[in-house]
This record gives structure tokens, C-alpha cells and sequence, in this order.
């Protein structure tokens, strides 16, 4: 199991170079890297610049959720390594917020346990964006497009 | 019982947590809530809209007929917005 | 357009973070990093173990196939960026042999358009693999799944 | 024209490329294998399974019936295994 949530940015070579390390079974590795935007894609009045952003979350809980949807994608994919790890604090357009990864003999295993990984993240991990724009900071809204994206897992058969 | 509240529900309540006794008459976690919103215009204005309001006991999430016990650690948030 | 092909090896972190700096629309890279691995999955007597492989190609041709398949991607998804690094020569068990990454303001486009560059890959640029087994060098047999995962983007519309 | 052959087609043929005059009745890509696997043994073995031989015309995938000019360039290679 490999779930950190932790304010420092990540390296994402070494961290890909350590899940696989000494397992020559390993066929790929899928991996996704989320970043902050400069733009508020969800804002009501749209387009806003983005200066900053915050991530809040609930210690403790978030690690348990981490470890639930890592467990959960074990159970359905023939996966050799999983890796998460989420930053929270404040972050800067382009800075990175999240890497999943799923490493697996085989690709398609490896491609949709890491998208799995981050559909579930988006909708059951405990975080919170909140926005610095010209106008003040808010919070950003759920999209009902995450809750779609998660919800095709919910009765899919790999 | 410690009460946590997240994000947006966490500023207009205005604390990140509180240690209540359970009262009288809470069973489950929708009681509970019922009973917040009771508390004050803060707490009515965070928990005016149930819809929106996610509910975690013992950090798992719960609905809101979830039975409470007086050791629980109850979370309070809004849909997460992470990754 | 990003595309190489090359004997070295590839640094994938410093690959990613060039692939969008600058460009804080960019929501998220998705990536799938190809590794040797030590048992021949697709051989007749299966199991054997591989204490090498080298990887032949087409100079020109492979270039240009994989130019091919990354406008098809740009065509078919909303990408910011897309990368294909792919290796020739002599490689050994847990060497990285291919990376392709696309980044995109939207995950499920950079999702599927990797996924899709790695199907298409495997099918249509002209590398041909070499194992060397202790029952001699052979040459890796096509597989049926890498036609039909190839085969799946054809009618699909995303 | 320049032909070229890959992976285990060169290996069966024993040669990567060569430099071949159009033969006269050669019109297609189908008809050049055809004449090629008339020229010995070793082609006839390499060719034998048309159903696994690819072939690219000035790089590009073609079929059997791709007609062909003196100044083309020619692979032929067996189903590629890269990735």
C-alpha cells in the first residue's frame, strides 16, 4: 500500500521509478498527474483567473478513503504496484496537486485501474478547493460530471 | 461527541470543531443534523440546503439514519472537490 | 509534435514536467511508461525467462507512423500537449521501452487519447522485438489482443 | 527500386535491403512478392505465410493490389511487436 497526503510536490520519475524497482514482471505503468489550473472551468460566472488555489482535508479520514479506493482497485485489477499521493495546502497555477499510478503485467489493467483510481478520488476523498480569483476566494463546486465519471465504475465489469 | 466541519460548512458555522454531549432525543445522524440547524443562524445557514451536506462517522461515510453512539467523531462537509 | 525515437533512455519526470510548463490550462497529464519484462508472455512454450531484448525498427517509417498516430489523437481529443518517446537496441528486464503522455484540461480526454496512442502504437509503428531466452533468440509473436485493442478505436466516438 | 526487409523476413532472407529493377508483368505490391518468392529458396520460405507479411510503400502501409513505380520504396516486415 502506498498512499501518502502530504504538503510537498512530488517527484514524479523517482516516484514511478520506485514502484516498479526490482519487479521485472511489471509490463507498464499508468500513470496521471492532476494540476492546478490558471483558469475556474466549474465557476458560475466562468473563466475566472485562478492566482492561487487551497486544498483543505480532513487528516486522518483522507488517508483511510485513499486506502479504501486502492484497496478497491486491487480487488478488481490484476495490479504489482499502486501508487497515491495527494498534496493540500496552498498551490499556484501549474503546480502539481495529485499523482495515481498502477503499475500491472498488463496495460489495460494498468490504464483503467489509474483512471478508476482518480474517479473515485475526485468524488470519495475528502478534499477541498478553494479559489483565490480578482474577486476573492470561493469554493470550488462539485460537477455532476465527476459524479458520472465515478458512477460507470459503480456497475462495470472489468 | 466531536463534531468536525469542513470547507464552506466550516466558515459559515464558523469553527472546525466543537465537543457536544449527545442530546436527548439525537438517535441518528439526520437527528443530529436536525438538531444543529436548531442551534443558531450560523448553524441553520451551513445546514440549510441537506442535499449538499456529506455525513462521516469514525471517518467512513453514513446516510442520515446512521445510529450515533457518544464516543463517535461526526464529520460534516460538502462534496469533496479534490484531485 | 513531439515524437522520438531513440537508443537512450528517457528521464520521465523531467519529460512530463517539460510537456506543460508554461501552460497552466492544463488540467492533468495522463502517461504509461512500457517496461521490459523478463518472462515471454506471448511465447508458445510461455514462461520462458528473457534476459534481454532488442528492439528493431524502420528509420523514417517508424517517425512517420508515429507522427500519424499522434495528429489521429489531436484529431479524435482536446490535448494540450502529447508526447511519444520510443526506444531501439539492446534492452534489459525493467528497462523502460516506450513513454507517451497527453495532457489536456479534461482527464477523461487525456485518459483515453494515452490509452489510445498505446493500443495504436502497438499495432502500427514498426518496431519488432527479439528475445534472447536460453534456448536462443526468437522473435516476440504478434498478439491477437493488441489487434483487437487497436481495433476497438475504430468505431468508437468519443 | 529499393526493397527492405525487417525482423524475421530479413533474417530469412539474409539481407536488410536491396536494389531491384522492376520486372516487366510487375504491376502491384502483390505481384512483386509473388515474383520475389520465385527468386529462391530463401524468399520462398520468408514469403510463404502471405497472411504475415506487411508491406509499406515509401513508408506507408499499402495492400497487395498498391501499384508500384520504378522509384518506389518498398518494406516488407512481419506484424510489428513494439510498445
Amino acid at each position: 500500500m502506498a498512499i501518502r497526503v502530504q504538503a510537498e510536490d512530488f517527484d514524479v520519475g523517482a516516484e514511478l521509478a520506485a514502484l516498479t524497482a526490482g519487479n521485472t514482471a511489471i509490463g507498464g505503468v499508468a500513470s496521471f498527474v492532476g494540476l492546478v489550473r490558471d483558469i475556474a472551468p466549474g465557476s458560475q460566472t466562468g473563466g475566472d483567473a485562478v492566482g492561487a488555489m487551497t486544498l483543505e482535508h480532513y487528516p486522518g479520514m483522507t488517508e483511510r478513503q485513499l486506502a479504501a479506493i486502492e484497496a478497491e482497485a486491487r480487488a478488481r485489477w490484476p495490479l504489482d504496484a499502486v501508487l497515491i499521493i495527494h498534496r493540500h495546502g496552498r498551490l499556484l497555477p501549474g503546480d502539481r496537486i495529485v499523482l495515481a499510478a498502477c503499475a500491472s503485467a498488463h496495460r489495460a489493467a494498468a490504464f483503467e485501474a489509474c483512471w478508476f483510481l482518480m474517479d473515485w478520488l475526485k468524488t470519495k476523498a475528502p478534499f477541498w478547493k478553494q479559489e483565490e480569483t480578482a474577486e476573492g476566494s470561493r469554493w470550488v463546486a462539485a460537477k455532476d460530471e465527476d459524479d458520472a465519471a465515478a458512477a460507470r465504475w459503480s456497475t462495470r465489469t472489468p | 461527541m466531536r463534531i468536525l466541519y469542513f470547507a464552506w460548512l466550516r466558515a459559515k458555522i464558523g469553527m472546525s470543531e466543537e465537543e457536544v454531549a449527545l442530546p436527548a432525543g439525537v438517535a441518528t445522524t439526520g437527528d443530529l443534523i436536525t438538531w444543529l440547524a436548531s442551534r443558531g443562524p450560523n448553524y441553520a445557514d451551513a445546514l440549510a440546503n441537506r442535499a449538499v451536506v456529506k455525513v462521516a462517522v469514525n471517518q467512513d461515510y453514513v446516510g442520515l439514519d446512521h445510529p450515533l453512539a457518544a464516543g463517535d467523531e461526526v464529520a460534516l462537509f460538502p462534496p469533496v472537490t479534490g484531485g
